[in-house]
């Protein structure tokens, strides 16, 4: 409980750029310790849940404890490798930016888990409605890498037709709702698809993602509330990265309380996993998703994890924290994580890791060579520029035939 | 064919939705098991089920996000904003969303929803229950905005919405719902029993989004009107004697400029009339189209007869709302230039 | 927990119009059950306050338990005077609107506690941000009746210049904020102004009110997510009468928890308690009052009471819930109950009740008699028709004074 | 006198009101500690203070319910929306709230709010950061909105709506934070050093709102703009050749409109340029204003050069962006009438 001895208290981050970096204030229990009950447990009976966190993997690799999701070596190794994926993806896009190819990137470096986890974890008939930071989602469910890249380049083959921001992806065929620059409209949005699902009777969901920063948005509070109301068919996962932009969790509310504990209020069974470890949330995901078939209703996970890199390409972290932030990270990172579990359980090595990041490494420089060929943001082909009055409705209205024939495109 | 009140025709159109489209839902604050506060929606929920019809949180945010989301998976819903005037906690949505989702998508996505709202005055609603923020959403590109003035293009006009893949806000002169209104609010109320208007068949008919609709022919000048002004504009020009064609714009957007452009190339004069604030209602981008098209045509100056820019006042709503004294004054000043 | 057996589960209420009604589904526990804790308690150690219900008045009337609030007689008796008072003026009302002398107004039968015993529990210096259902405030604030009256008319001395619907008061001297039509935006501003106190470093504090119905507005997470971040000195009701016009709490989100529990979520403590028990509601908002002053922070509290009349002159609630559910309600009448307790405890008898009934009848026939005389909506005296343009802005810009003199008024 | 940015001028204003008022407080997104995204807010908490320059939640709605609750406690807030693409989440609080409440409690209670956000595209910014929503809000009574087009004005206008005692939507043109931008995307970027406007005192001082500011007199057409537009009609009135008077608007309401129509009267023709879409923008606004008071001075129709009636695309934005180009042509289409 704080005392606002001075005035108005206004949170603070536990170090700044400068100051040693410091975790010591987050509790990182060991993994196993928290209990997996029945899917069909009263929501009532697990309020404890929001406020511990599911680990499976402990400090030496070992499966611990009952969320085990029992998943293969293949799997695992899939797991791993579009997580790879997904950090080499990211590492070329910032590249090409940087190079002038296109506007903005931003990367998900830390946070892989989170997206490719659960989407491994989902059937591909379910919708998800992603922010920009879950490009892992489409990489998981094998979204050509080319067409990702058109996007960002808003080339001649981008199937957004130039007309969004880099990495606001959308796909159908992917189950990979259109991401939105505006945070938080998704989440509300995938409620509503939930819900959709429910009256057609079927047994698909809608999981969302929203950043811990975005939960203080009225569109979060719409979908739990809806969510609740009408025991939607979903899975709202918070992304508690630590940060939002500049501001640290504490500014969203996260000083005093956990993010997963905002599901309590609405009777919603409310999961706090540790977001970084790849059984864990594959696990929560599954337990969630099994619960939503059954008609069980909304499952709220919050996914504890670290932002490593800056915001966005336009931001620069160290003007707010200390750059060894990362590095003392309690949770480690997702990747190494996975890794070391594969190589202790007997199913991998350094080497085939090795040859792994080799080869993906090759598969996203042949995939940027190939996109780039379409067309980058300032050079070669794009769209006509005549397109860019189609699409606003479903039939264009005399008014924009009018202003594309002034535009003289 | 029956006579229906406005309500009542908006009432059968949804009916006749839900039983045509399985896809259609129907939500909103207490639009199910009451029907809502206007009744609107009486006895469909009994009709066609609580999964088709029902209550919602008030949330209107939320409602409108939960239809952009069901229309992402295949609905076509209809969602209820109880007031006009509770309708910008949904602006998010409805702005960033719903009109764009097309556009950013290149089209692989869209909300084919329909948002229906009473609008307007003349109900002592003070200013949470009067207004009319139409003039707002037609900024946007990717909405649509449709305003009726009487039951039979009520029903025509809310099925084209809802048969509509893009967003469209419907508009309801919500001092039309039971019977026409000229203005004279001393006078006794009218209904629409009788009204040639009223006449509405009892099955599907559509009445196409974007045409205009003349309610009175006249050469002397041009007025264009929706939704309850239409009447007003009547009232004034019948009694100041002056003989106006009278355009009911129907739908603000997308707009029959070609319908505005053959009538005001004609009489030369235009007033603009509409119930919202004044400053960039939607009158203003009429007055700057019509000097557009018509500058050479006209030959007097474009009046606007509109709210005055301030909240609706609740005692002084008849000095607020540009009644028929209003409108005849401008229209005498207009032909006398 | 529910199970979505047939598509999309839509809430429905006990009982509809021609049914029994039943309110057997309410638990009500036993007054002075629920124990008092020290108001730097940990929020962490109440969470079950949120779901249990304080009560201090037993069936006898007796009080029990730890939260009595040791109140006088006189000071008890005061606080019987302000509800009667309430309900008199109310019946009043509503009966000028039936007469056509205004056009609309909203009673609060059955929910004067709520109002009355929190106002009482306050200082005069706090700042009140209510709903259209707390004219007990006001009156517990000694606030003139005819004032209130001045602005159901919109006559010639309606402080708020004709230009509010009835009800929608204001009054910066009583602590009232101006209410709003637009639901829940009080809420959140009620926070803010707690926020400036607490900048000022004094002790004042804010107290807000919202229906049940009402939560699921933005404004309802936004006065959360602010009151927990910066730990704003305010008092945050929730009055859940069950009814949002036609629509059960059900769809509010209070099938599947309570209303309380919204707060656990940001770490607010949460207290839920019998609103229609006049001591229990001043302990509660006592106990909450003095959290803030000492800069512990806001707290949530739902108060759980029932809404005996239509939603306002324009409703019939008898098309949605049946006509006797009110005579069931299961925490009887606050009056009715604190009269009790005063008789027992023998302070008070049915004559004096009586006598005090017809004087406050008296007082209130006879402040409308005075306001009627400055006006009514449709006759008498009212502002000059010119002063619709003022206030639009501080300073009259050029385009309104153009506006007012085409106005000709 | 120094020379400032414009993101400097700003940061100068809120410098200048959190020294002189003790009221002043000022919360957004990142713009405690880090100084906000665009640096407008940079030193400020170091130097005033946490308690008074601190962040918000990503809440828009909440950040202008809480500067509401402040300004009725007797605070002056400053708060800043990231972008102005995000205020719609605070419509609600902002057009019935902060708006309203002077008037619906008679003077009794009011919102000294000054609400900042950058607009305008020109930085590859998509839908999403590129908006221009001021039209929106002109329509709403009870709202000021001001936008500037050099350091000079934005720190004198700032300062100026800090000190009003209604809301305030002060739309700062991102694009011409760090530099003028007269539309030639292609050519090197400028900086605002040497620029006449860039010269701001360091001190207090207010540029009043409400007035106009004849950029560059002219006599063959009138060319009213703000923001970034201001610089675009500079350059389009010197490559076309052609002797525009133009206006820079500074306040869209109140409006100058004395200012409007002497030039127009004088020049008998007019051109407006917005980069909001074109429909209902603040252009309609004027262009409804110019027909009604110039009329017998008008010698040909009015035209507007805006963004176009879609979302600012992101790989098209020069295609959308009304550029040097499109204006010169517009001007040179209006002369030859
Ligand atoms: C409605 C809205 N407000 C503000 C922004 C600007 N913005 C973009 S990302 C961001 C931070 C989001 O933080 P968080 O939700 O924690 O997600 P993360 O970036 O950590 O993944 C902000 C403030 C926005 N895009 N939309
Ligand atoms: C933003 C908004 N949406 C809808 C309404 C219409 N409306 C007025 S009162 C009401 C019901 C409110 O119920 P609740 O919050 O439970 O309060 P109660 O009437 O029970 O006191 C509704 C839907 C409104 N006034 N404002
Ligand atoms: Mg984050
Ligand atoms: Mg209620």
């Amino acid at each position: 409980m704080i005392r606002n001895s001075t005035g108005l208290h206004i949170p603070e981050p536990a170090h700044r750029p400068g100051e040693q970096p410091d975790f010591s204030h987050i509790t990182v229990p060991p993994a196993g310790s928290v209990g997996r009950p029945p899917v069909d447990v009263d929501p009532r009976a697990i309020r404890d849940c929001a406020f511990q966190m599911i680990r499976v993997l402990d400090d030496d690799g070992k499966v611990c404890g009952q969320w085990d999701p029992g998943l293969s070596a293949a799997e695992l190794v899939a797991g791993l490798r579009a997580m790879m994926l997904t950090r080499a993806y990211d590492t070329r896009m910032v590249r090409v930016q940087r190079q002038g190819k296109t506007s903005f990137y931003m990367k998900s470096t830390g946070e892989e888990a989170v997206a490719v986890a659960a989407a491994m974890a989902l059937r591909r008939d379910d919708m998800c409605f992603p922010t920009y930071r879950q490009q892992g989602i489409l990489i998981a469910r094998d979204w050509p890498l080319v067409e990702m890249m058109n996007q960002v380049y808003s080339n001649s083959r981008d199937r957004l037709k130039g007309r969004q921001m880099p990495i606001m992806y959308s796909s159908r065929e992917a189950g990979f709702f259109s991401i939105s620059g505006n945070l938080g409209t998704q989440y509300s949005q995938a409620v509503g698809w939930a819900m959709a699902a429910a009256a057609d009777g079927n047994d698909r969901l809608s999981a969302a993602w929203i950043g811990e920063g975005a939960t203080a948005e009225g569109d979060f509070h719409y979908a739990l509330t809806f969510a609740s109301v009408y025991q939607a068919p979903c899975i709202l996962n918070i992304v508690n990265n630590q940060w939002a932009i500049s501001s640290f969790s504490g500014i969203a509310g996260g000083e005093v309380t956990t993010f997963a504990a905002r599901g309590l209020g609405f009777g919603i069974p409310s999961l706090r996993v540790d977001g970084n470890d790849f059984l864990a949330v594959h696990a929560v995901t599954s337990w969630a998703a099994e619960r939503a078939r059954s008609g069980l209703g909304p499952t709220l996970i919050e996914l504890f994890t670290y932002r490593v890199e800056g915001h966005s390409t336009s931001d620069d972290p160290t003007r707010y924290r200390p750059a060894s932030e990362a590095s003392v990270w309690p949770l480690g990172d997702p990747i190494e994580r996975l890794k070391q579990h594969l190589i202790v359980s007997g199913h991998w090595s350094e080497d085939r890791h090795e040859a792994l990041r080799k080869e993906l490494d090759e598969e996203v420089r042949a995939a940027g060579k190939l996109s780039e060929s379409y067309g980058t943001l300032k050079e070669g082909d794009r769209w006509p520029a005549a397109t860019m009055f189609d699409d606003v409705y479903r039939e264009m209205p005399p008014h924009l035939r009018a202003q594309r024939r002034q535009a003289g495109v | 064919m029956p006579s229906m009140s406005m309500i009542e025709a908006i009432n059968s159109a949804m009916d006749v939705a839900l039983a045509r489209d399985p896809d259609v839902m129907i939500f909103g604050q207490d639009v199910g098991f009451f029907g809502g506060v206007f009744r609107a929606t009486e006895h469909l929920q009994q009709r066609y089920g609580k999964q088709r019809v029902f209550d919602a949180p008030i949330s209107e945010g939320g409602i409108i996000a939960t239809a952009i989301g069901m229309g992402a998976y295949g609905k076509r819903p209809v969602v209820e904003i109880q007031f006009a005037d509770y309708i910008y906690p949904a602006t998010d949505q409805i702005v960033s969303e719903a009109a764009r989702l097309r556009y950013r998508t290149g089209g692989e996505w869209w909300s084919p929803i329909t948002i229906r709202s009473p609008y307007g005055g003349g109900i002592y609603g003070g200013q949470t229950h009067s207004q009319s923020p139409e003039g707002i959403f037609t900024h946007v590109a990717g909405l649509k905005t449709v305003i009726p003035s009487n039951p039979y293009d009520a029903k025509g006009l809310l099925i084209a919405a809802i048969e509509d893949d893009d967003p469209v806000l419907f508009f309801e002169p919500k001092r039309l719902y039971n019977g026409p209104f000229d203005g004279h609010h001393d006078r006794p109320v009218q209904s629409w029993a009788g009204h040639v208007d009223a006449e509405v068949p009892a099955e599907h008919y559509a009445v196409p989004l974007g045409k205009a609709r003349t309610v009175r022919a006249g050469d002397e000048i041009t007025i264009l009107a929706y939704g309850t002004m239409v009447h007003v504009a009547l009232c004034a020009a019948q009694e100041s004697g002056i003989d106006a064609d009278i355009i009911d714009l129907r739908t603000l957007i997308p707009l029959d400029l070609d319908a505005i452009v053959e009538s005001v190339s004609r009489t030369g004069r235009c007033v603009i009339v509409h119930e919202a604030t004044r400053t960039s209602g939607f009158g203003a981008e009429l007055a700057a189209l019509v000097q557009e098209h018509c500058f050479f045509a006209l030959e007097a100056p474009i009046e606007r007869v509109t709210g005055w820019d301030t909240p609706y006042p609740h005692a002084f709503e008849w000095e607020y709302f540009p009644g028929p004294q209003r409108v005849g004054e401008a229209l005498k000043r207009v032909v006398s230039i």
